[in-house]
This record gives structure tokens, C-alpha cells and sequence, in this order.
């Protein structure tokens, strides 16, 4: 997994591959789960990544398995980038007893014990305190273990983000702060509910901050790899801004979203900074991938993604005496 | 009165308990320029369930301030403007999100009356959500009034029906306490008739009874009332007359309105979302245990919700609140 | 086991309660290298109560970690460490900054097992204080247990003797779930014979009986053990035998234990120092009024905090609390 | 109450011999406290001012009887710099009906309506959410009042210190946030506690942040008046951080503090940064004063507070009856 600046894209060939067919799989699997929404098949609602891709792929590839993550509301795309199952992942979101968590946790807690996901998360910020801890525990337990803690813009609102990195600064943690600027906290645009410039929001607290555009899986990697490289070596937190946009509505049933954002602006990011589409483009420049490849890494990411959606939807539901399970370990 | 009916009585009108509330705060915000609404997505969104719509476009963003997501800090704000002359209402979005809030609301908002020997007062308002099926797993499920009616200082509110959630709103927003007040997020589009009234202020500490009956019981909060109606009619299927009594607010409490209720039936059941264990399903039953000891025929029983976080499997979640089926095997049990 | 004794029986020593935290606290972090303590003070100074006197000189800074004032924070960390292979003893140095805590300890903590299906485990133990009559006004006298009790997935132990405290907190070490234990800060000094076991670890969920009697029963939890105790004395000076019945744990909750204590004596008073209503006393008195209710001769009493803030002043903070005399009152009136 | 260069010590006369007896009265407020606690005639514990002295008065001389501040713990000091009167104050430390608070708060809570003390808060960090609301209210209804928060370098801890300036900033509102570096939270020193440079914890919220010689009461004036006057002015907070030291222990039973800070230490800085002792030089070396006048101003403060004492001391307890009194409005 080393970087080879002599490869065309200034990352391992494979590794630009991988991080494209990652990136496609999570958009197929993003769309199927609207469908299911909107076919009325998925209880609830959910977030999609759409748009973000780049991010948790970015940011997963630079870590080992048995790295951890903690994740969010938003979580799909953190938990197949870490390497979840596409099945087991439908079927918690339909609520199945073959589901991550047995059909308990749903979208919002998606968990994922074997690849290291320790879960998303359904309240903003509610991971911080998690992941830094996963980052004490592996100092204490004598790995070389890195957290990677993903958390929107609108979770620099809570106060324990703040709590934790100061823990982390003082204990030299191994534990990476991924800021997902995706421009905004539910309807509310991000500069409206968040005072001075987001990636300064760690340096008070001794933490280095580097902002990196988000829609660039080559370079989220990159800043990512170095983030880990230094936590996994003793140097403590980084803080990682990453800047991208969410193509879709906050959940799935936000589809009027004139109010908040304009059709322009969703169509300028959709257009000009899909993290697919560059990447494609350039593995096609340097000659890495030829169309008709990239065509048939899409194609096979739809039909794992259809059979997936086609296991969840035959899965039975758990039984209902398992209501009383797992409360108690 | 029973509030219950979808057709408009006359001086009323048939709106929804999201409508109710919207009116409740359109008028407050209109007679008392002291009042103002702080929350996320309060503004434009007018909050993710519309309860605000058109209240930033009516009073502005200064009044309908759109917040980051800092339950503690705005609740924390809202504290401080209250004791210098503001009435805030306080938007959090879900009742779970009462956990981030707890220090500011119990150590600071409860007490700074009592601790400053009366000389400050803290108006303030906390709007909030319980209950559970709407599939959205264990942390946007809880019903946690139970903690916050254990805290001296605190007021709650559990309005159950339109009419009840404008007249306790409007209430709670002129009270001189803290007041939380629960809305069930299952109910925001449940409709009733709201007396036509832009006064309608709702005492708080009165119990209503929903349904007048003889043979047992049903003290039901927030929308466990719908339940309990349901149970009262499945029992009035096998001649058993049920009341339904919904004391609107757990702090204060109506406590002789309960027990005289249970003096008159002489058999209770308590129906309450919260979790059975250690919720407010156990004051009510305690105190009616203890209040109509000598009138009782049988132990009062309970129906919480199930001692589990709430799941996100419909076929789990449903087992987890009780249902108008069983409140009424359990009523039935009761009345034999 | 009556364990009140100072006098120390055979195989056992008179310790302090807070020697026997202390003692503990070392017995794991000796046999297990992945319990760790973390908190405010808890190192060099072991606690301002210094109930951790000698235990980082003896395991290092490294598992007796000071903290910044950072409550929710380290109860955050210590979840993600228990999630990853560690035991932490998280320090809250007061029990009411569990205000602070709650979205980690109930949001988070408590659900994770639920939540994942099963996958995850949090042993993790919260320790932290109650009580009041310490002079230390209202936020820092609170006895919020049944706040914590009310949440599923989390345990709670109230030790009321050095024996049940050095017990249960073992017991809470090597639990796989989250546990929270409250230790009466009045009651660190309190002494009591110890068994001399390093393997003393009490079952949770089993009520002890600290005093046999047949007239009444007064369950009674953490220090208003002590209280109870002085009540039936104060009643057999009256010809009147009490029962002392002690839970040890709200969750789990030894429900048969108490019921059976009930149906033999037919009359029961619950004593516990949190704020009466919506508290603790609430639903172990609702449990036992439904449970032994064919066997109860009177209603069942209860004696909790006065639903006040806990004032400052010596003269109005003693009103607030049971004392002996006045649940020896309540009981003897419930005999008559 | 103006700034004139022309004079000696850079600041009015008048104002430089008010904050010389103010910080006189604390100092001798404090000593008796601690007396009264030593005598066991106080019930509970206290946090002892001395030594801080500057930065109350300093910085209650920069406001307004009619604008805001928030206290803490260690609250004596601020309440007597914002004008609170000495036999309310003791009445309340000794839990009797003529107290601030009825007896009810005692020393954690005390509280000046009249002179615009929101309270003294035993929850670390507790007030800044008042503080930061009480500037939006004044605000809100339209006067340009001003509030001062202060806390200890402990409450940076504290998430909610960063919530709630994230939105002072966002709106602009009129208050300072003044934090108290004495050098300890609790017995913990704070560089163990508190990752980065303090002063910096509030750019990264777009707060301008100043750091000021606690012991030097100008100093601390000059620098919250500034601060002050650009909150009056629509210019939004500041930070500040006044370096400072408690001369005592963290609350009056912390007598044996050897395990965590030196004899040594204590002594350096009650011999060579004392703030009384150190403006007395100035005002003595400016010719304002002269060291009997000095002593005479010493001599009323200790006869203000002993009365203050025996009133106290005289005054009733409220009666049982009162404790239901007050939970509700
Ligand atoms: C503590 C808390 N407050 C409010 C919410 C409701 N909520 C869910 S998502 C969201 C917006 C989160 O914005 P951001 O962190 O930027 O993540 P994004 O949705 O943009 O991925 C809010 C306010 C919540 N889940 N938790
Ligand atoms: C939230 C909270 N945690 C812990 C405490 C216990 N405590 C009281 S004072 C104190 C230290 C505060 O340090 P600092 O803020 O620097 O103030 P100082 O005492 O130095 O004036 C602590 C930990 C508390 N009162 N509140
Ligand atoms: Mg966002
Ligand atoms: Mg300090």
C-alpha cells in the first residue's frame, strides 16, 4: 500500500483502482437504498453518502483492518469503505435478523465488530468520545492501532469534540478528527451556525488541522495516510478538513430543498466535482483504465449491490421474542 | 371535557396537534415581544417535523433563531436570557437529545430560583419530543419525561391532544418556571377541535378526564391516551366501562384528581411510554396505590414501555409500547 | 449477613467504606491489566475524598489517570476503551455531574450491546457519589440514581456498608455491561467488618437483609440503610419488630426479595435520600404495593428527599433528608 | 471613570485607589472567611480568593452597575468587586436568612441581583452559558449591556465553554469571557490538563483572545476594558486570559498541599507578585498615596469586615419553613 510517486497518479496503481471501484460500489448501494425508501421496502429513513465518497474511501484506504472507525448518521460509505459485507449491510437496513446488528440498529447504528467499524452514530458528535478512547485503548494495549473518527461539520457544535481532542492532544493519541464539510447542518447552511474557519477549530488545542478537498480520493488519501502514519508513530491527533458537498437531501425524504440551497449550486457540484467522475477521468488520462473498464467495475458493483438488496429483501425479520436480547451482555 | 372528537363543536376548529402548537407560539411571539424560539432548524426548515413553518417569515430571524447543533449551549443561552428578562423556548429537536442538556436544565434552570433565595427566575421554555415506532432506532425513540419530573424546579407537560398541546404551550411559555413539555412525534399530524380562543391557556396541574367510566381505570399520558381510548373500547365490548384520565402535566400533579378516579372504579392500570421500570408509570401507580389503598380490589398494574432500548426492526419495536390490545387484556385481567 | 457489625467477627477486619473502595479498586487493577481508573484528582491526590489514597503510587499513571474537568469526555473514552478490550473505572466525582454525562452513559454506553446486535460489550464502571447533609447546597447534594435506573442496559449498585462496597464494586469491575455504583459521601468514614476474601464479589441483583423483623418492613437503600436501622430501633422500643430490607442494587432489581419481606410483615415503608417524587422509592413502592398487594394490611410509605432543591443552610438542609425519627414515624404509624 | 494617559499610573487616581481598596476588602473578606471556617463556625467548605484579587477588580472596574457577570466556585472576589454588600455576603457564608440567597446557595451560589451578579456556579464551566445569554438578551432588548464570564483555566475542560462562544461569535454578542489561570485545577496542575496555549483556545472561533498579567490590577483593566468596549460597540467577545495564582489551598480544608505544588512556588509569588502589595509600591512610588494612608485604607476594610462578621454571626437562621419556599416562582 505504500505511495510510488513514479506511478501516474502518485499512488499505487492498484490502490487508485480500488479506491475507484469502493467509490462506485457506495453510489450503487446509496441509490439502491433510495429505491428501497421510495419503494416504501425500508423502514425509517436515512442519509445518503451520495457525493461524499471520495471521503470515507479517501480516508479507509489509508487504514489497516484492524484499524478502527467510528461513523455516523451518514454511515453507509464509512462501513463499506472499512470492508463491511453488502449484504449483511441491506439487511440491517431493512431491519433482518441476518442484518450487522441483527436488525436492531438499523441505518443510524450500523456496526461493524470484524472490520473494525465500531459504529455510526445517530447523535452529532456522539462518537468522539468513542473513537478517542479506541485510540487510549490501542496506546494501552500496546498496538500500533489508529482511529479514524468521521464527523460532519455540524457536529463542531458539540462540545465533547472539543473535550476529547484536548485528551487526545495531552496523550499524544493515535486518532485521526475527519471533518466532513459537507456545507451543511441539516438545512442550515454550515456558515450560518459556525464562527471563524473550521479547519482553525483544532489548534487551540495543540492539534494540527489540514483542510483537503473532498471530492479528490488521490489527495483525501494522501493527507489521510500522513494523519496515520503520524498517530500510528507516536505523534498524537490530526484534525482533517475535508470539503464536500452531499449530492442528495439531508435524509431521504428531503427532496424540496429549494428553501435552503439552490438547484445551481447542487448542479455546479454534481457536475464539476463528482469524485467518481474525476477519478474516472484520470485513471482514463494516465491510461490506467480504459472506459469500457470503468464501465464494467460499475456494472459488477450493480449486480453485487441488486443481490444484495435481493438477500435483504428475502431475509426474515428477527423473531420477535428477540426484543429482550443483547440488552445485558 | 373530552377533546377527542374529529368533528368541530362549535366554537372550535378540527386542526392538527403540529397546527396547535404553530398557533400556540405564533401567538405568544405576537402578544409578548419578551418571547422567542432558539433550536436547530427552527428558521427556514421550520424544524424537520414543519411544527414552525411561517413563524421566522411572521417574527423574523431574530426571534426564530436557527442555532448550531449545541443543545447544552442554547439551552445554557436560553437560561441566561430568561433570568434577564426573556422568555426563550427552547427547541430540541428530540427528546433524546435531553441527555446533552441535563446539567444546564437540572443543575442551572431548576435550581437558580431556589439557590438565589427567589431573587431570579428562569421563564423559560423546553420544547421537546417523545415515543417510539417511527423506525428510528434507540437513539430518536426514548420518552424521558420520568427524569425530568424528578427534579424539583421543573415543570412537565404531556399534552395529548391538539387542544391540550396549544393550551399547555401557551401556558408553559407564561409560566415563570422552567417548563418541558413533551409533544409525541407520532401525533404531530393527529387532529382535534381547538376552541376557538387566542387565550387558551391550560392550568397546569389539572388532570382531564378523557372518558367517563364506572369498573376500572386507565391513567394514561400523552398519546397512551389513543391507546387507552382504544382499550376503553375494546372493554366496553365486553360491558366493561373504563375511564380514561390523562393528568396533562406530571409536575404539577394532580394527585387527588387520580385517586379520586381510582376510588370511584376501584381498579387502575397506569399507561405510560417511558420505560416501565423506574418511569413515571411508577409515581402515578404509587401514589394512587397508596392514595386509594383502602378503596382498591385489585393491584394497581402497570404498561411502560419494555425495558430495552427501542429497536429498529418493526417487528421488535412493536413489542415495545404498549397497544390499545394490551392495555386491555391487562384492564380485562384486572376487572375479571 | 447482617454486615452493620464494628465489632469484627472472625475471618473479617473493621474497615472504613473508604478503604474498602480502596482496597477494591487494587484488588483489580492487581489481577486484571486492563482495568484502568480515570477522573478528576484521582492520582497524587486519590480523590478529594482521597478514597484512592496509594493507588498511583502503587500502578502508575498510566491506569490512574488524572483528567482534565472533562466529564462527558472521559466517560466517552472510557466507552470507546471498553469497547476495544479495557475495563475503565470511570471517577464522577459528584453525582450531580452525571448531568453531564448522560448522552455518553445512556445514549451511548447503555445501547451499544443493543444496539449492535450483541457484538459490542462496555464493561465499564462509573463511580460516583450521593447524598446530601454535607452543607453543599443543591449541586452538589443530589442523589440521582434513579435517573440511571431508568435506562436499560445499565446496572446500578447503591452500597450502604465498607462490605457490600468493596463487594459490589468488584462486582461492577467484572461486569461485561455498564455499571454505576453510588457511594454515600457521607459515609466514607462509616466502618464495618470486611471479609477477608480478595475475592469477595457480590452477586448483583440479591437484596440483603440487614435487620429480621416481623411487624414492618422498611426497604431502605445506600445510607438510609443506617436510618432504617435507627427507625427499628427507635420501634422496638415500642414492642414493634422491623424489617430492614437493602436492594444493594436498583438494577437488578431483587423484586421477589422485597415482595416476600412484604407479605410477611404486611406493612412497608421505602426509604431512599433521592427526591421523592418520580424517584427510586417510586417504583419500589409501586412493585411492592402491586406484588404483596393481598397481603399488604396498610399503604405502603414512602420517604424520599423533599422535592426541593438541597438548600445550603444547616436548619433547612436537615428538613430535606429522612432521619431515623421520621421513618420511624411513618412506620409506626402504619402500625398503629 | 475614563483612561488619562496624563496621569501616573496611566489610569484615573480615583480609580487606581478604589481597586487598591476593593482587592484590600477581599483580601480581608477572604481572611475571614477562612477564619470563620477554622473556628467552625462555617458549615461546609470555601474557595479562597486571595490572591486573585486583581483580576475581579480589575475587571469589575471596566463595567457598569447595570452590566452582567457570571462567577464560579471561587466567587467571593467578584461579588465584592461588582459591589455587593459585605453583611449579606456573610450572612449568606454562615447559611442565615439575611444572606444574598436567604441562606439557601451559601458560598457556591451567592448571587446580587441589584448589581448585576447572575451567581456564583459550583458546576465548573456551569455559567458560561448564562453569561453568553445574558449578553444575547441585553442585546435582544436593545441596551448595551455588557457581561464578563469569568472561570478558572479548569473550565476549559468543558465543552459547553466551547459552544457557547462558537455562538457568541456567530451573533456577535457582548461579552468577555475571562478566564483565571491560577495555575491549578483543583490539585492537578493545569499544563497536565490542558493541551496547547491557552490564550489560543478561542481563535479557532474566530474570538480574539489577550492574554494579561493577573496580578497587575491596571493591567487587568486596561485589557477588559478594551474588551468591554467592543462588546458595548457590536464588536463581539474577546477572551481573555489573566495569569494568576490562589495563594491558598483550592478550598480552605486544603491545607497539606505539598504533594502537588512547593512551598517554594507559594512563596514566590505572594512575596514578588502579590497584587496589593504591588500596586501599593506604585501608588506609593507615584506619590497618590502614602503608605499611612495606605494602612488606614487596610484599617477600614478589616473594621468593615468584622462588623460584617459579627452582623453574620448575630443574624437568624431562616426558619425550617422556608425550605419549601422559592422552588417555584
Ligand atoms: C445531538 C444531536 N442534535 C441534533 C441531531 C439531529 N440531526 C441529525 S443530523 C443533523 C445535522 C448534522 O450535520 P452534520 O454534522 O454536518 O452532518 P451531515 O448530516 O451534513 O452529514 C442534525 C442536527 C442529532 N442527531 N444529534
Ligand atoms: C463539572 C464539574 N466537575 C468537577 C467539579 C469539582 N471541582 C470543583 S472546583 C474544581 C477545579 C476547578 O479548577 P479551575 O476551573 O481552574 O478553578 P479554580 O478552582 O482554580 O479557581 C473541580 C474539579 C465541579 N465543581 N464541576
Ligand atoms: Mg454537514
Ligand atoms: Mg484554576
Amino acid at each position: 500500500m505504500a505511495t510510488t510517486a513514479s506511478t501516474p497518479l502518485g499512488v499505487d496503481n492498484e490502490l487508485a483502482l480500488r479506491m475507484y471501484r469502493q467509490m462506485v460500489r457506495i453510489r450503487a448501494f446509496e441509490e439502491a437504498a433510495n429505491e428501497l425508501y421510495r419503494g416504501a421496502k425500508m423502514p425509517g429513513l436515512t442519509h445518503l453518502y451520495i457525493g461524499q465518497e471520495a471521503v470515507a474511501v479517501g480516508a479507509c484506504e489509508a487504514l489497516r483492518r484492524d484499524d478502527f472507525i467510528t461513523s455516523t448518521h451518514r454511515g453507509h460509505g464509512h462501513c463499506l469503505a472499512k470492508g463491511a459485507d453488502v449484504n449483511r449491510m441491506f439487511a440491517e437496513l431493512l431491519g433482518k435478523g441476518a442484518g450487522y446488528c441483527r436488525g436492531k440498529g438499523g441505518s443510524m447504528h450500523i456496526a461493524d465488530f470484524e472490520n473494525g467499524n465500531l459504529g455510526a452514530n445517530a447523535i452529532v458528535g456522539g462518537s468522539a468520545g468513542i473513537a478517542t478512547g479506541a485510540a487510549q485503548s490501542a496506546k494501552m494495549r500496546g498496538t500500533d492501532q489508529v482511529v479514524v473518527c468521521f464527523f460532519g461539520e455540524g457536529a463542531l457544535g458539540q462540545g465533547l469534540v472539543y473535550e476529547v481532542m484536548n485528551m487526545a492532544a495531552l496523550w499524544k493519541l493515535p486518532v485521526v478528527y475527519l471533518c466532513e464539510n459537507n456545507q451543511y447542518n441539516e438545512y442550515t447552511h454550515y456558515s450560518e451556525t459556525t464562527a471563524g474557519e473550521v479547519v482553525a477549530r483544532a489548534a487551540g488545542f495543540g492539534i494540527p488541522g489540514e483542510e483537503v478537498d473532498g471530492q479528490d480520493v488521490l489527495a483525501v488519501n494522501q493527507c489521510v495516510r500522513r494523519a496515520v502514519a503520524r498517530g500510528r508513530e507516536g505523534g498524537g491527533p490530526t484534525f482533517v478538513v475535508a470539503n464536500t458537498y452531499r449530492f442528495h437531501g439531508h435524509h431521504v425524504g428531503d427532496v424540496d430543498r429549494a428553501y435552503y440551497r439552490t438547484k445551481d449550486e447542487e448542479e455546479d457540484w454534481k457536475t464539476n466535482r463528482d469524485p467518481i467522475t474525476r477519478l474516472g477521468a484520470r485513471l482514463v488520462d494516465a491510461a490506467l483504465a480504459s472506459p469500457e473498464q470503468l464501465e464494467s467495475v460499475a456494472n459488477e458493483a450493480r449486480e453485487e449491490i441488486a443481490a444484495g438488496v435481493r438477500f435483504a429483501l428475502d431475509a426474515p425479520f428477527p423473531a420477535a421474542s428477540e426484543v429482550t436480547d443483547d440488552v445485558y451482555a | 371535557m373530552s377533546t377527542l372528537e374529529t368533528q368541530a363543536p362549535s366554537g372550535t376548529r378540527v386542526i392538527t396537534q403540529s397546527q396547535a402548537v404553530n398557533e400556540a407560539l405564533a401567538e405568544e411571539l405576537r402578544r409578548d415581544s419578551t418571547v422567542y424560539i432558539i433550536g436547530e432548524d427552527v428558521a427556514e426548515a421550520g424544524t424537520p417535523f414543519k411544527v414552525m413553518s411561517g413563524l421566522v417569515e411572521e417574527f423574523g430571524p431574530e426571534r426564530v433563531i436557527d442555532s448550531p447543533i449545541s443543545e447544552p449551549g442554547i439551552t445554557g443561552l436560553a437560561l441566561g436570557a430568561a433570568m434577564t428578562g426573556m422568555r426563550p423556548v427552547v427547541d430540541i429537536m428530540f427528546g433524546d437529545f435531553l441527555t446533552l442538556i441535563m446539567d444546564q436544565l437540572v443543575n442551572q434552570a431548576a435550581k437558580i430560583r431556589y439557590m438565589s433565595g427567589g431573587h431570579f427566575k428562569a421563564p423559560l421554555t423546553v420544547r421537546t419530543t417523545l415515543g417510539a415506532t417511527r423506525r428510528s432506532a434507540a437513539q430518536h425513540s426514548q420518552s424521558l419525561h420520568a427524569w425530568v419530573a424528578h427534579v424539583p424546579g421543573l415543570k412537565v407537560a404531556l399534552p395529548a391532544t391538539p387542544a391540550d398541546a396549544k393550551g399547555l404551550m401557551k401556558a408553559a411559555i407564561r409560566d415563570d418556571n422552567p417548563v418541558v413539555i413533551f409533544e409525541d412525534k407520532m401525533n404531530f399530524a393527529t387532529k382535534g377541535p381547538v376552541p376557538d380562543d387566542d387565550d387558551l391557556v391550560l392550568p397546569l396541574g389539572v388532570a382531564d378526564v378523557k372518558r367517563e367510566g364506572e369498573d376500572v381505570t386507565i391513567v394514561a399520558t400523552s398519546s397512551m391516551v389513543y391507546v387507552a381510548l382504544e382499550a376503553a373500547d375494546l372493554l366496553a365490548g365486553d360491558g366493561i366501562s373504563a375511564e380514561v384520565v390523562d393528568p396533562r402535566t406530571l409536575v404539577p400533579l394532580d394527585r387527588d384528581g387520580l385517586i379520586r378516579s381510582a376510588q370511584k372504579t376501584g381498579r387502575v392500570v397506569v399507561v405510560d411510554e417511558g420505560h416501565q421500570s423506574y418511569g413515571a408509570s411508577a409515581e402515578l401507580a404509587a401514589t394512587i396505590a397508596a392514595g386509594a389503598f383502602w378503596e382498591l380490589d385489585a393491584p394497581v398494574q402497570r404498561a411502560g414501555a419494555l425495558d430495552v432500548p427501542i429497536p429498529f426492526s418493526p417487528v421488535l419495536e412493536d413489542q415495545t409500547v404498549p397497544t390499545g390490545e394490551s392495555v386491555y387484556e391487562l384492564a380485562k385481567g384486572l376487572v375479571r
